[in-house]
């Protein structure tokens, strides 16, 4: 993507305070609630400058009580307003899990489409910085396994501010994550990925498309927020010895874009999926078993997945290196995949 | 007494509603099922909670109710579902699982959804607080008068919801009134081994807000505590939580052994049956003839039947149609 | 397995109700705490007796806090107790996933292995007779996604017993799942595998391996508790068509033995794994991506993979049975797919 | 003042070698994120929550408490586990990551577990109240007479595990004090932003317990109001709520920008440091010479360097080793 000096660079918090502002300037039903959402603009910068703008009825800040609060985001959604809930930390749904999931996800179902309930939730996911067993799951497949939930988590500031805005028009409960290292905040350590075109006026990136964000013939990595920005490092190493990697950025969880992974796979023949989520029962399993199922033939080599090894995460820095996928190590997976 | 004659004839006629409701339910979800008892079988499946006995919390709170104000309900939704209006007959139409029931039958006895009246309900324990406390949160937002009712079991006032919704509708001033419904048990478990305080209207203060209990499942005592607390959320004055005491005379579920509870005690509480006293009552005051009255008790028998054949008619959802509804298109 | 009348025969929720009796006996450091599990005996029967056998210090009935008595049993375990907990049905992890999942399955990874929390945690799961949306789920891949718990769910009574003995006698965390038609109640349709041969003394079946409960050479058909007896139901009558199913017996989740999978699939060459949980995401998933990485050559066709289509369980009768696997739709599967 | 001498002491040496872990630890995060402010980098990587100013309300209460007494701490927690006696130097070590951390690095500052002293901390706000209430439960059921204690914010008032667990402790009688530090903040959120009544030792009534509050960051007083609890629990006499107005010196974590708070709030704090009047009270009443003083500061600040010391010079864990303690062999 060739950038010109006239287009509008953004960091991933502010793609998010915008398209949240413009909604809220544009459909006086919207409005946030949240712990440190308000003069604070949320701990990972998702509401910069609304309280200022918006004031303290639409920007609110709530007590630590997510439950409540996500629960009133449900009653206010099924009365006609349409509220974005932050959950600080991805980490903390077990504390209102039951609100998320018996609730918000299955009330639509259970009412035979009578209740709607468009309401975001969005959350911050994400390590690399030691926060540690509490602080720093992405949990993806956990929102993704339980259906009634749009599940997406966009991994540039474009995606990010169009599909912000396609959650808060949506007529369902959208769950979005954002990661907290493509926030482009000036406390995490800055990368390049954290900061994007981003246009000034409304649009809307839809929810359920995957995107292949880098073209390639020899294998396929698909992943999702940092594990695709991961995947682009790898795959211009790769490049720099011939391989050609294609990278797909899944976007989405629920709806799941298939077609778009099956297309790549029978492109190129050979799959490595990559997840800073746990392992096992995760992202990169429905991903293989859906290929394993819909593209068989297509594969010449095993299917490869890389993401975290069943371990809480560690604390320590070199602990956490080593559960993290990175670049480096997608590098040797794929390598290794595509001279199998 | 100052319930103004055409309540009290609404919440006679709405509790003698409610009470052949639960009655004919008993019938309706015993058929199939026995001898030997299958939750599964029948033409009414699954577990069953009725509220035979609670029907005074039900009218004497919601006998100040408007269509738009918001009624949150728990497992045992059927007195508040019957005062708040909710259609009778999709709603039994949904509990016998059918395509005219209110969720197609996707949603059954436990998750009805009215949204014409603003009724809902769910089978979480104390899930349906911070509901209540979203809706007048919009209420307010939206600059309506209306009010939110949230109504739970005396065991929920237990669950951390009930806490942090609370806090926060205190915290808001939001038009918000929390009736816990002590009818003595959690299931199996008697209220003084749940429940560090003999009575929950003492949370109250935990929140500055005022808390009042009504004894004696008394529907008029309920009615002018409702009142009140009905009048103080509309007007701006924020949330009330009132305790009611009230008699469940069937078990937690249909088929519950009762095994942690004497027979008698139910025959004991059948004795108070508040029915019967705001019959005699009106009676003695002269309020209603006795024609009237099985007049009104006609014409709920009647509506309660309606339902029940209303329901019995409506057809069987189609397999398929279980994957529809996930999503709103 | 061929019966004799001088074997003992017990429901699944008294196999369950005397592993607890055993070790409470055995260890006074064994209590139980959950909703109803005092006179009542556990809604789903798993502490019957125990009540008037131990009284209410180490048969604890508790408020309808899961948050606080979940939470509690951790401080306990901290301190050499071994309690058991009861969640009533798995669809109510969302009031206490934190406890479970922040706390109970991470304290020991975050203590460095320094603090052991003995305790088990057992839910009820599974549906089928129309408890709807929030009383019916099983969850497994929920649980099984998330390091640091082992997730365990026995078939058979003689399972049960086994298994819970070896679960209370774990130092680790254990979350073991009763299926609530495989206990046996009288409430619930009577079906034969809820009743099964369990001797009377103490013994223990390892969690965390799997059993081929059916031996075969056309398919192997993966499940876990309800899917693990339509698979058998279905295997007979394939039989009957000359179609010999191998039926495996996964028990356990976490650990999940693979081995036993991968030389299943060896030798049958085709594999259909049933699952009564959501589709997406979930054990299906793990166990197909599984074997596309360690016998992706050994496949002689493609994976299948039946269970609840990504709907919350629907109440209605039929539309329940249309969302649920059975015998007949296992059949259906396993029959295409041999003769694939 | 009925703080007897030795205690008095112990308290003043305390806080001093809190104040001087949590200054010192300023600087040991600090090091390596500068000049542009990256959490992750550094010595001490990831979020860092301290306690300087909040001193008098570890010590007050720890005091009391024994070896074999339990404390449960937050995501704020050096200062209550430097009070209850855990292993500083493993306690730093495992602040630095390295192998001979408590947790051989895998936990971090939130995540401290020393079971010698039998203290814990968790990154879940409220989550370690329930766990407070399990350890009394054991202590009870093993027939010893230890006490637990679990330190809150004010804002973990506001969470539903505080609800459940203070009616669990209060229904069972259980040995249990909640000691709430009311710093005025949750994060950026002014308590009266967050919670519907001023003060939280009011909220003991919903559970039929006592519950009192102490102002001013004082240790003295706190020291007393704690001995009564402390002793209650011991006896049998069930929980304790206590609240104490404390004060936050620094940030909620180091790089808070701090935008919702005055500068001059922290300079106006701090002259009323408990620290400094505790020392000026001890000179005063001549409990303690000049060169007294000056040794316990000496020896604490030692105690912190070494501690500072071992940390630095122990080894990083291998990479590797993240695969283990997963499960208990
Ligand atoms: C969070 C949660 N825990 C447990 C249950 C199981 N359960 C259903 S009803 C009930 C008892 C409720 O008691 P109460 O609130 O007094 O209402 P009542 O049944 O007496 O009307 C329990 C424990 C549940 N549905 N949700
Ligand atoms: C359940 C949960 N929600 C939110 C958070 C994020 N968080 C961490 S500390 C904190 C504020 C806590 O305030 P308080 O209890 O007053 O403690 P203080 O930080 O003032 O010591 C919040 C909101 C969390 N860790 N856990
Ligand atoms: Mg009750
Ligand atoms: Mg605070």
């Amino acid at each position: 993507m060739s950038v010109t000096s006239t287009q509008r660079m953004l960091t991933g918090n502010k793609a998010v305070a915008e398209a949240i502002a413009q909604e809220m300037e544009r459909d006086p039903r919207v409005f946030v609630m949240g712990e440190d959402v308000g003069r604070y603009g949320g701990i990972f910068g998702a509401t910069e400058g609304l309280f200022q703008r918006f004031g303290g009825e639409r920007v609110r800040d709530t007590p630590i009580s997510e439950t409540g609060f996500i629960g009133a985001a449900i009653g206010a959604a099924a009365e006609g307003m349409r509220p974005i809930g932050e959950l600080m930390f991805v980490d903390f749904f077990g504390v209102c899990m039951d609100q998320i999931y018996n609730q918000m996800a299955k009330i639509h179902y259970m009412s035979g489409g009578n209740v709607r309930l468009p309401m975001v939730l969005m959350t911050a996911v994400g390590g690399g910085y030691s926060d540690a067993a509490q602080h720093s799951q992405t949990l993806y497949a956990t929102f993704a396994h339980m259906p009634g939930l749009k599940v997406v988590a966009p991994a540039t500031p474009y995606d990010l501010k169009g599909m912000m805005t396609s959650a808060i028009r949506d007529d369902n409960p959208v769950l979005l994550m954002f990661h907290k290292q493509l926030q482009g905040l000036g406390w995490m350590a800055p990368i390049d990925a954290s900061v994007g075109v981003v246009p000034e006026e409304p649009y809307t990136v839809p929810l359920g498309q995957a995107k292949v964000v880098r073209e390639g013939r020899d294998l396929t990595i698909v992943g999702l927020q940092m594990s695709v920005h991961w995947a682009l490092t790898a795959a211009a190493r790769l490049a720099d010895e011939g391989i050609e990697a294609e990278v797909v950025d899944l976007r989405s969880l629920v709806p799941l874009d298939k077609q778009t992974v099956v297309n790549s796979v029978r492109k190129t023949h050979r799959l490595l999926v990559v997840d800073e989520d746990y392992l096992s029962y995760g992202m990169t399993a429905e991903i293989a078993a859906m290929v394993a199922e819909q593209a068989l033939y297509d594969l010449d080599a095993p299917i490869r997945r890389l993401a975290v090894p069943d371990v809480p995460i560690p604390y320590s820095h070199n602990l956490e290196k080593f559960v993290l996928p990175n670049p480096e190590k997608i590098y040797k997976q794929a390598k290794e995949l595509a001279e199998q | 007494m100052a319930v103004p004659a055409d309540k009290l004839k609404w919440m006679y006629e709405t509790m003698i509603k409610i009470r052949h409701y639960e009655e004919a339910m008993v019938d309706a979800y015993g058929e199939g099922k026995y001898p030997v008892f299958n939750i599964g079988a029948g033409p009414v499946p699954g577990e069953m909670h009725l509220a035979a006995g609670q029907e005074p919390v039900a009218v004497g709170v919601c006998a100040h109710l408007r269509p738009d104000d918001t009624v949150t309900a728990p497992h045992r939704p059927h007195h508040h579902a019957i005062a708040k209006g909710v259609n009778l007959q999709r709603m039994t139409a949904e509990i016998f699982g059918k395509v005219d029931g209110l969720g197609k039958g996707k949603g059954g006895h436990m998750h009805l959804f009215d949204p014409e009246v603003k009724f809902s309900c769910g089978g979480i324990v104390a899930a349906g607080v911070p509901h209540a406390v979203g809706a007048a949160l919009a209420s307010t937002m939206q600059g309506r008068d209306s009010v939110a009712v949230a109504f739970i079991g005396e065991g929920a006032a237990n669950a951390g919801a009930f806490h942090e919704s609370l806090n926060l509708a205190a915290l808001w001033k939001l038009p918000v009134i929390v009736v816990i419904e002590d009818n003595a048990y959690g299931i199996s478990v008697p209220k003084p081994a749940s429940t560090a305080v003999p009575t929950n209207e003492v949370r109250a203060s935990a929140y500055g807000i005022p808390g009042v209990r009504v004894a004696g499942n008394d529907p008029v005592a309920l009615y002018q505590v409702a009142q009140e607390a009905v009048d103080r959320a509309r007007r701006g004055g924020g949330p009330t939580l009132i305790e009611v005491e009230t008699d469940r005379y069937l078990g937690h579920f249909q088929g519950d052994p009762e095994v942690y509870r004497d027979k008698d005690e139910v025959v004991h509480l059948r004795q108070r049956d508040a029915i019967q006293a705001v019959r005699q009552q009106m009676v003695a005051d002269g309020m209603a003839t006795e024609e009237e009255l099985q007049a009104m008790e006609q014409r709920a028998y009647q509506v309660v039947e309606e339902a029940y054949a209303f329901a019995r008619q409506s057809p069987n959802p189609a397999g398929e149609s279980a994957l529809a509804d996930v999503f709103a298109l």
